[in-house]
């Protein structure tokens, strides 16, 4: 691997770094239940950039399968959150009085 | 979760989670993968089947109550302790038989693969099994009613 | 090939679990293979019991890798007799099972996850590697887990939340403690680690990490002050279920005790032990003290688990070969002795309508021989002679005087004379004293089913053999409390000539 | 870095142990589910670090050169996740057990097994 | 310990040539409990007349007995192996000592078993009475004839056992169970203390064989533990015998049928710590503390019990105190451990069991025949129960000490004892001298008051009893008239034989039943004088004695008994709130706490180093590591619900790079695949679940907590830098690199550890996968019929 | 030279790759509301980790890896957009506020929540007869304007 | 012989031909087999009757469309980090209900998919009786643009690709 490319990664890393920070800052604002699981989503994807910049570092392919299977399976858990989200909606639908709406699943 | 998109995709992307669960128990003794892998993505596009279609639909996918396939897992992992004994080999030696089938290439059959297969089946049973019950759950369609 | 009886009981147990998982939809033949299961294992710890006493230690390296990198199976007399008890508890309680539990309760999983349990248990007597044994614990604890919550009232609800809870927190400092160790050590070999663990450095580390391990082990074992769950759940599920419980649950975390601290860590025994003293001393009264605080039968019970369970760990904290070979003692005797009281309790309430003490009454009367049934068991556990309780306690009790420790001693017989309180109390209660709702309220013992009666007289019966001819038993724990006081044998028969 | 990883376990066992104090059943299993990650982390570190190399052998090789990651703490680890995702499954679904039975996840308020006040001299 | 051989009399018949290897004397032990065993069948068969079979039994053992009584002066040896490895066996002797008591039991035992045939007559419970009682008569014997420490107990504790179930023979009664209760827990204290003392006296002497023991003289006294032994001991025969302050449980006891009372309460089993007392003279009295305790709380039981027989109106109750009293008496008698002493207790023995258990039986007749005890509602039976009055007139007369009774001979060799410990013990002569008065009145009040006079209500239906309950008594009252006038059919054989035995040299006894008419000889006269006047006060103004001194006086043992019994439930109770609230967040608290303050302390046990090696970390690390603390901190504070579960996914993620930064692909993948699952699963569980508003988080003792948590996380942090300082021992994963692929053929290590080397572990696991679906299972079932 | 070229590519693709992932980040952080903020995250992260995928399949140049990250780039473009609509949709359902800069929305008053069905606009229901509609036709949002 | 499949099945036919010419059957032969069969077949289409057999305008389609398909990401991606990187956030979002023609399931969901990687826009949902696809859009300051690009860009595209 050449310097200039071990700096690219460098900076990759950098640049996923504060994406790191940026989605679990969005995660701890919120301020509503789908902005978290936005949140939740781009860091698993983060995750996954991380997973093939690794790759790239270790020339060990094994971490291609991890960045895989994530790519795969991360939106499972995206679609879990936003059935619930869509329960949270249905019952705020029925409720005479509804908490408000940053509390909207308590 | 009735939505046509979701439906549509997920037509499309159980079948290739499925693919690729079988090819991570296949390849998992060599390279990142193997029973508990291969079982937990087969499990998530089973999961995936049931948030779109419901679980009826999963629990076709499956062909047997989950808690029976996990038991015919268990059953095909404590049958691969077993033929260790036939040739006088303590509890659980893996036992190999390497298929040549020509050309060099050679199908590597054995009891750890054996094992592995039962491990793939009992997690995929498990795991459906909570997730189908907490899926019918007759609340399910009630859900958010306190 | 000898190594096939130390894993048979498992092949058994496992087998037999599937077996029942997939007759589910077919109750009579579920019913049939859980019993026929439940037999074979228990000849096959009669099988390993005979190979081991015979033939001395039976290790196993399973997979056929040399240990320590494999996992080993290593069966000595300790391993073999527990193994043994354990079947036998695991039959009686099937068969008690039979008639009482309902279709619901079988359609809630009640065979596979027994046998679960059963392969759990055993597995941890069986196993001679740390990370397995915590394997063998979660099988184990996972199948408790279920087991506790059929039946679904809410008092068992409640029990079993507090049970999960705490006992999750025991998992995960077990795992905790496996992870120091085995960062210290690099091996998870029993064995192995008794032949590392002199050579660790960093001693203050070790003993911390041993620490760990003893509460993880104290608090499976319900011992001073990390019981809590024990009290609150072991009261509420079905009768066999809780009978199994009694006699097996806390015991294997003895077990882990008695291995873990004859074994592996007795590089400093005056403290490791010295605290296993003092543990066992308070869990004798407050757990005698419970129980005389409670006045519902299988909760008078469940605190006497605990109080007993001070006794075992007494054995082991005294660390002489005496108090060992009573601690061994003791754990035979208990677990006999307790799953029969929790059974009897079912019993007595079946006949007159509750385990309240209050509510009922009357049983003298009308079931003179459920009498005689519950006495043996009851003034056994308060180490009444010569039922098989009193040679557990007068080996404790001498063992703590020939050590000049004399209040232990004095803590031991002050909790057995609180137990026969206790065991009065229901005696009084449940027996003497007329039901409150007038004579006929208790019904007779005809009244319940031959399949629960039994595994009560067979129980009672082998509390009262191993009373009346101690010996062999006497024999049997002090080989076992021999091989357990010199590790070197041990390591030499796992590891052979490895250095 | 195994010193910044013990001590992002210990706040994490630290976390957790606030979690599971919680009389919020849900909080105290997510405590668990934390705990759980930071032994998992703990044991994964205790068998000592090392960087980038997973212990896979070539496929045309017979071992590894140089120095590979640990692959028994990798193991255990990987047994310990599955069973503690075991024993997470079946708490949730007893939590929601526990509120279906008892109307309240809070655990002060499941008083069914040990009645307030029902020990009486 | 001292030689076994030398002092002592045992070793001067050479112990082990007097071994006999026959089952003799092990039969007279275990043939009543197989008639126990035997009892509920014979009832079943012959009702009541059941009685006459079993009385077979001690008859023959009595026989049996009465023609060893020359072989007992040198004793008879007997062992049988029980439990070798504990050095437990089944040894007897029948020395002098033995066969007094031996003969008391079978003797008495046959004349019960066949009054209590009557006395029970048609009583649905008979083959249970029966079972209890003989397996009674067996353990008592087996009390006397022991001589292994560890048997000893085990006959001693299954007599309490035995007078638990007779006392709470009417178990329908709550004054029954109540007293059985309080009998089995008093000597049941008694005989756990015993239990150590004898324990510690083996140890001691390195011999659980009593002969051995008692052999040796008094070595034992100059052990260190001689006063705690001593004391132990001591506990367990006052418990027994009933002396202050443990005596409460034996008037209690007379809610037993009377046979029992008769046998029991009167004639045997209290008096085992007597016997053990006795026994164990030759080793450990003699001492100043033996004195002092045996002599001072004898005394005081003596005179106790008679004054509280004065202040009954219950004939049981009565007659039960003066048993109390004679307790104390024979335990005083045991104090100086000088012979004339030893001679009277013997003597006294044989007299009370006589003519107390003729008095139990003959006020078993009243009872049973006049349908009350009570002396304030009887009189006049004279005339309709002669035979009855006539036994209890004749036991008066030895209870009373006057001449032509055996109670004479007694009191002579009393007076004896006393004399011999005037100097030091002025004080309790005079106890003993007024013992002797309020005896001579309980004596009339007893014989006189139930049978003179103008028949009372129940005297006008009352018959005398039949045959087999007149048989007891009869027999009884009339040997105690026959050995009164012929002192030497027992002198030797039986009170002298005794007396050696527990003197450890050779006694013998010469009865002579009218001395010279000296000022002894007037002071027993002037006692009988002041006993008749007594009586004569009684008649007039025992209510109002009752009346004023009950108060006061009113059985402060009996009370404490029910003061220990309320402290003891507040105490459990107490401790139980403490331990058990109910809480689990308390629980939880409490062993995060207990682990994380034992394990810090042991952490200071030895050499503690720490790795704080630091190697600089890659950008990607600390961004990873920051992340996951981060969200740990999230999910702890966070106040809605899917905040903390996206935090917790978070967290998963995190971990999940952590294992891929450092060679673990399987792993992450594993972890990553894992926490999706789990968030689909929490996400099913949630939606059904109330959220965090509803616990607010001012309820938790936050610094208390906090401090808890900090401390948790701290001591971790610890212990993982305290491992990571030591070496790494790299062998298994060596050789895991080296044989994966040669041996196992797998290129994936992990995998290859997963389902080949540790593949045990792999198969645990799926079994806990397995079982925790099914567990899931069942635990939903209770949901969904919570809904039906 | 191919040497050099490939390493330029791989240099551009890594920094594209990790700067689209930014993008997204900065996107989720910066953007006003809850459905904005799924547009960064759905085509700059899928773009981010396309990319990443391309460098891998470059840098490690075996086959078997190429099939896989063509395989994974084939799964992100598949299940991000899924994940998105749904949470989009539940984001919608829910009600969250959007921003005010909100122009139009012609899907106000379509849901039916009890029902849990999402109509078609009032114009296109009463119209339902026809099973082909043409291309051009105008959709006029009943809810149109600033919300 | 104008079936895809049936002409798939040729080319694969050719690639093993290719493979058995060299000898190997490494991944990287399979894969230049395959490229070349195809190449081949492609050159050849003539040879057979009727219209251009659907395999090649199929692919073809594919390999365009999913080149366009690629620009447009591209595009939508930078046109988000102009917005995001921009100072001020000047988008004007709103929902948009697009008329579908596309019937099938696959159809309707594909470009759903599609829409929501493609610039400013996002899928919502699609209407119960399928005739509405709801978008949501980030620039929405010409929803007419915006309507007809979706239609004429994306669905056109597509169906042509699948039909
Ligand atoms: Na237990
Ligand atoms: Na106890």
């Amino acid at each position: 691997m050449s310097a200039a490319l071990a700096i690219a990664i460098w900076i990759g890393w950098g640049m996923l770094a504060i994406s790191f920070a940026l989605g679990l800052a969005r995660l701890v604002v919120g301020p509503h239940l789908p902005d978290r699981i936005v949140a939740l989503d781009m860091l698993a994807l983060t995750a996954i950039c991380a997973a093939l910049l690794f790759a790239l570092v270790s020339g060990s392919s094994s971490y291609v399968d991890v960045a895989l299977v994530m790519a795969l399976i991360s939106f499972l858990s995206t679609v879990a959150f936003a059935r619930y989200v869509e329960w949270v909606a249905f019952r705020r639908a029925r409720q005479a009085d509804p908490p408000p709406l940053d509390h909207a699943d308590d | 979760m009735n939505s046509l998109i979701l439906r549509a995709a997920t037509r499309v992307l159980a079948p290739m989670m499925l693919m690729l669960s079988l090819f991570l128990l296949w390849r998992g003794h060599n390279l990142p993968g193997g029973g508990f892998i291969g079982g937990l993505v087969a499990t998530s596009a089973i999961a995936l089947q049931g948030i779109a279609f419901g679980p009826e639909v999963a629990r076709r996918t499956l062909v047997l109550p989950p808690a029976v396939l996990a038991g015919v897992g268990l059953v095909v992992a404590v049958i691969a302790t077993l033929p260790a004994g036939l040739v006088e080999l303590p509890f659980f030696t893996g036992l190999w038989l390497k298929l040549d089938l020509g050309d060099g290439a050679i199908l590597p059959l054995s009891t750890p693969l054996l094992f592995d297969i039962g491990v793939f089946l009992v997690v995929i049973g498990g795991v459906c099994a909570i997730l189908l019950a907490l899926e019918e759950d007759p609340e399910t369609d009630q859900a958010g009613e306190p | 090939m000898s190594g096939w009886y130390a894993a048979a009981p498992l092949i058994v147990a496992m087998t037999t679990a599937a077996a029942t998982t997939l007759a589910h939809a077919m109750p009579r033949t579920q019913r049939a293979l859980s019993l026929a299961g439940a037999f074979a294992l228990l000849a096959a710890s009669i099988a390993l019991m005979d190979a081991v006493w015979r033939g001395g230690m039976i290790v196993v390296q399973s997979s056929n890798w040399d240990a320590p990198f494999g996992i080993t199976l290593a069966v000595d007399t300790f391993g073999a007799v527990m193994t043994l008890i354990a079947a036998i508890t695991g039959a009686a309680c099937l068969i008690f099972a039979i008639p009482e539990i309902e279709e619901r309760h079988r359609r809630a999983w009640f065979h596979p996850l027994s046998h679960v349990l059963l392969l759990g248990v055993c597995g941890a007597f069986i196993t001679g590697d740390l990370f397995n044994l915590y394997v063998w614990f979660e099988v184990m604890l996972i199948a408790s887990f279920g087991l506790m919550t059929i039946g679904g009232t809410k008092a068992q609800t409640d029990g079993a939340v507090k049970y999960v809870a705490l006992n999750l927190v025991a998992t995960l400092l077990f795992l905790l403690a496996v992870g120091l160790i085995y960062g210290m050590t690099g091996t998870l070999n029993y064995a192995d680690l008794s032949r590392t663990i002199p050579n660790v450095g960093n001693t203050g580390v070790l003993t911390a990490s041993a620490m760990l391990l003893m509460a993880a082990f104290g608090m499976k074992a319900a011992v001073f002050p990390l019981f809590f769950w024990l009290p609150a759940a072991y009261h509420t599920p079905l009768v066999s279920v809780s009978a199994v419980f009694a006699g097996l649950l806390t015991k294997v975390g003895v077990y882990a005790l008695m291995r873990a601290f004859t074994l592996l860590f007795t590089h400093d025994v005056g403290w490791t032990h010295e605290i296993l003293l003092w543990v066992s001393g308070l869990t004798m009264i407050t757990g005698v003290l419970g129980a005389a605080a409670q006045s519902e039968m299988r909760r008078i019970l469940s605190w006497h688990i605990i109080s007993q369970i001070g006794y075992m760990v007494m054995g082991l904290a005294l660390y002489t070969p005496l108090a060992i070979v009573g601690s061994v003692f003791y754990l035979v005797h208990h677990i006999i002795v307790k799953a029969n009281l929790f059974l009897i309790a079912g019993v007595a309430a079946r006949l007159t309508g509750s385990m309240e003490l209050k509510k009922i009454g009357g049983l003298y009367q009308s079931a003179p021989l459920l009498g005689v049934l519950f006495f043996i068991p009851a003034f056994s556990l308060a180490g009444f002679p010569p039922l098989s309780g009193f040679w557990a306690k007068l080996i404790l009790v001498r063992a703590a005087l020939e050590g000049r420790e004399w209040w232990i001693a004095a803590a031991a017989l002050v909790t057995g004379l609180l137990t026969i309180y206790s065991m009065t109390k229901i005696w009084g209660e449940a027996f003497w004293k007329p039901h409150p709702e007038g004579g006929e309220a208790a019904a007779p013992l005809a009244a319940a089913p031959a399949a629960m009666l039994a595994p009560i007289v067979t129980l009672a019966a082998m509390t009262i053999v191993i009373g009346l001819f101690a010996q062999p038993f006497w024999i049997v724990a002090e080989r076992a409390a021999a091989e357990m006081l010199d590790p070197t044998v041990y390591a030499a028969a796992v590891l052979g000539g490895l250095p | 870095m195994e010193v910044p990883l013990a001590l992002l376990i210990g706040l994490l066992t630290g976390v957790a142990t606030w979690l599971m104090l919680s009389r919020n059943l849900i909080r105290l299993l997510l405590g668990f589910a934390v705990l759980g990650n930071a032994v998992n982390l703990l044991i994964f570190t205790a068998g000592r670090l090392t960087r980038d190399v997973p212990p896979l052998v070539p496929l045309d090789a017979e071992a590894i050169e140089g120095a590979f990651a640990n692959p028994l703490p990798q193991a255990l680890v990987l047994t310990a996740i599955v069973i503690g995702f075991g024993l997470l499954a079946f708490a949730l679904v007893l939590a929601w057990q526990a509120y279906v039975r008892l109307g309240t996840i809070r655990t002060d308020e499941m008083r069914e097994a040990e009645p307030p006040g029902e020990v009486k001299p | 310990m001292p030689g076994l051989s030398g002092e002592g009399h045992a070793a001067d018949e050479g112990l082990e040539g007097r071994f006999r290897s026959g089952r003799a004397v092990l039969t007279v032990v275990l043939a009543p409990f197989v008639a126990a065993g035997a009892a509920p069948l014979l009832v079943r068969l012959l009702g009541h007349r059941a009685s006459f079979v079993l009385a077979l039994v001690p008859a023959a053992s009595f026989l049996w007995l009465v023609a060893r009584t020359d072989e007992a002066t040198p004793g008879i040896l007997e062992s049988t192996p029980w439990v070798p490895g504990l050095d437990v066996a089944l040894d007897f002797s029948l020395d002098g000592l033995s066969l007094i008591f031996s003969l008391l039991i079978s003797g008495i035992g046959t004349l019960i078993v066949v009054y209590a045939g009557g006395y029970l007559k048609g009583h649905p419970m008979l083959g249970r009475f029966f079972l209890f009682l003989m397996m009674f008569m067996g353990a008592m014997q087996g009390v006397v004839l022991a001589d292994n420490v560890v048997s000893l107990f085990v006959f001693w504790e299954l007599t309490s056992l035995a007078s638990y179930l007779l006392v709470g023979f009417e178990s329908s009664k709550p004054a029954a169970r109540r007293a059985a209760l309080q009998a089995l827990l008093i000597t049941g204290t008694g005989g756990l203390a015993l239990l150590a003392g004898l324990l510690m006296l083996a140890n001691a002497g390195g011999s659980w064989r009593i002969s051995d023991l008692t052999g040796a003289g008094s070595w034992i006294q100059d052990d260190p533990l001689y006063l705690p032994i001593l004391i132990l001991v001591v506990l367990g025969c006052f418990t027994k015998s009933a002396q202050w302050p443990f005596h409460s449980w034996l008037p209690g006891a007379m809610q037993a049928p009377t046979p029992v009372s008769a046998y029991l309460h009167s004639a045997t089993m209290v008096k085992a710590g007597v016997y053990l007392l006795a026994r164990l003279d030759p080793a450990l009295g003699g001492s100043p503390e033996w004195l002092w305790i045996l002599t001072g709380i004898g005394g005081l039981t003596m005179l106790m019990g008679v004054v509280f027989a004065l202040l009954e109106t219950d004939l049981k109750l009565v007659l039960a105190w003066t048993t109390v009293s004679a307790l104390g008496t024979l335990v005083f008698l045991l104090g100086p451990t000088h012979e004339p002493g030893a001679k009277a207790a013997m003597a006294f023995l044989l007299v009370h069991a006589l003519y107390k258990g003729a008095l139990f039986m003959a006020a078993g007749n009243v009872d049973h025949e006049a349908g009350t005890r009570d002396l304030t509602k009887l009189g006049g039976l004279m005339r309709v129960m002669p035979v009855t009055f006539a036994t209890a007139a004749l036991a008066c007369v030895s209870m009373a000490g006057l001449p032509l009774g055996l109670g004479w001979v007694a009191k002579e060799l009393i007076g004896a004892a006393k004399i011999a410990l005037e100097d030091e013990f002025g004080i309790t002569v005079i106890a003993a001298t007024l013992t002797n008065l309020m005896l001579f009145c309980v004596a009339a009040i007893v014989a006189i008051v139930p049978f003179t006079g103008k028949p009372t209500e129940p005297a006008e239906h009352a018959h005398e009893a039949p045959w087999s309950m007149l048989a007891g008594p009869v027999v009884l009252s009339s040997l105690g008239l026959v050995f009164g006038m012929a002192p030497n059919l027992v002198a030797d054989s039986l009170i002298a034989a005794a007396t050696t035995a527990v003197m450890g040299r050779k006694a013998t006894l010469d009865i002579v039943l009218f001395k010279a008419v000296d000022w002894k000889f007037l002071l027993t006269l002037a006692t009988f004088a002041a006993g008749a006047v007594l009586f004569a006060f009684w008649r007039r103004s025992a209510a109002r004695w009752r009346a004023a001194l009950n108060p006061t006086l009113d059985r402060g043992p009996d009370r404490g008994y029910d003061h220990a019994m309320a402290g003891l439930a507040a105490l459990a109770t107490w401790q139980t709130r403490i331990w058990q609230p109910g809480l689990l967040h308390r629980y939880m608290a409490a062993s995060f706490a207990v682990v994380t303050l034992a394990v810090a302390a042991s952490l200071a046990r030895g050499d503690v180093r720490f790795n704080l090696s630091f190697d600089g970390g890659r950008l990607i690390e600390w961004a990873v590591f920051a992340v996951t603390a981060a969200a740990g901190l999230v999910a702890a504070f966070a106040t809605t619900r899917l905040l903390a579960v996206t935090a917790l996914g978070m967290l998963g993620l995190g971990v999940a790079m952590i294992f891929m930064l450092f060679g673990a692909p399987d792993l992450a993948i594993t972890q990553f695949m894992v926490e999706t699952l789990v968030v689909v699963i929490l996400a099913l569980v949630l939606i059904r679940l109330p959220g965090f508003r509803l616990s607010s988080r001012s309820d938790r003792p936050r610094w208390l907590y906090g401090s808890i948590s900090v401390g948790t996380g701290a001591i971790v942090t610890l212990l993982l830098l305290g491992v990571l300082a030591e070496p790494f021992d790299p062998r298994l994963s060596e050789w895991f690199g080296a044989t994966a692929v040669p041996d196992a053929f797998g290129h994936n290590i992990v995998n290859v550890i997963l389902v080949d080397f540790r593949a045990l572990d792999t198969l645990g696991e799926i079994i806990v996968v397995f079982a925790a679906a099914l567990s899931a299972l069942a635990a939903i079932g209770i949901g969904a019929r919570a809904r039906r | 030279m191919i040497e050099v070229v490939t390493q330029l590519v791989l240099i551009v693709l890594v920094l594209a790759g990790s700067g689209f992932a930014l993008i997204a980040a900065i996107g989720i952080w910066r953007l006003p509301d809850a459905l904005m903020r799924m547009h960064a995250s759905s085509k700059s992260g899928t773009l981010g980790g396309g990319l990443l995928f391309f460098a891998v399949a470059i840098g490690v140049g075996e086959f078997d890896v190429v099939v896989r990250a063509l395989a994974g780039v084939a799964f992100l473009l598949f299940t991000t957009p899924i994940a998105s609509h749904l949470i989009a949709r539940a984001t919608y359902l829910l009600g969250v506020p959007r921003d005010p800069s909100q122009v139009r929305d012609d899907l106000e008053g379509r849901y039916d929540l009890n029902a849990r069905v999402c109509q078609a606009p009032a114009d296109v229901v009463a119209g339902a007869s026809s099973p082909v509609r043409g291309a051009d036709s105008p959709s006029t949002g009943t809810g149109g304007g600033a919300a | 012989m104008k079936r895809p499949a049936s002409m798939f099945a040729i080319n694969l036919m050719l690639m093993l031909a290719w493979c058995g010419a060299f000898g190997s059957f490494a991944p990287w032969t399979l894969l230049t087999g395959f490229l070349a069969g195809f190449g081949v077949l492609y050159l050849t289409r003539r040879v057979w009757d009727g219209p251009e057999p659907q395999y090649f305008r199929k692919t073809i389609a594919f390999v365009s469309f999913f080149g366009f398909y690629a620009n447009a990401l591209l595009q939508s991606s930078i046109l988000i980090a102009r917005q995001v990187l921009s100072p001020r956030i000047t988008a004007q979002p709103g929902v948009i209900a697009v008329p579908l023609q596309a019937e099938r399931d696959v159809e309707i969901a594909a470009l759903a998919i599609l829409i929501t990687l493609t610039p400013g826009t996002l899928s919502l949902d699609v209407s119960e009786d399928r005739s509405t696809l709801y978008v949501h859009a980030m620039f929405l300051d010409d929803p007419d643009a915006v309507l007809h690009d979706i239609k004429e860009n994306f669905e056109r595209g597509l169906l042509e690709f699948l039909r």
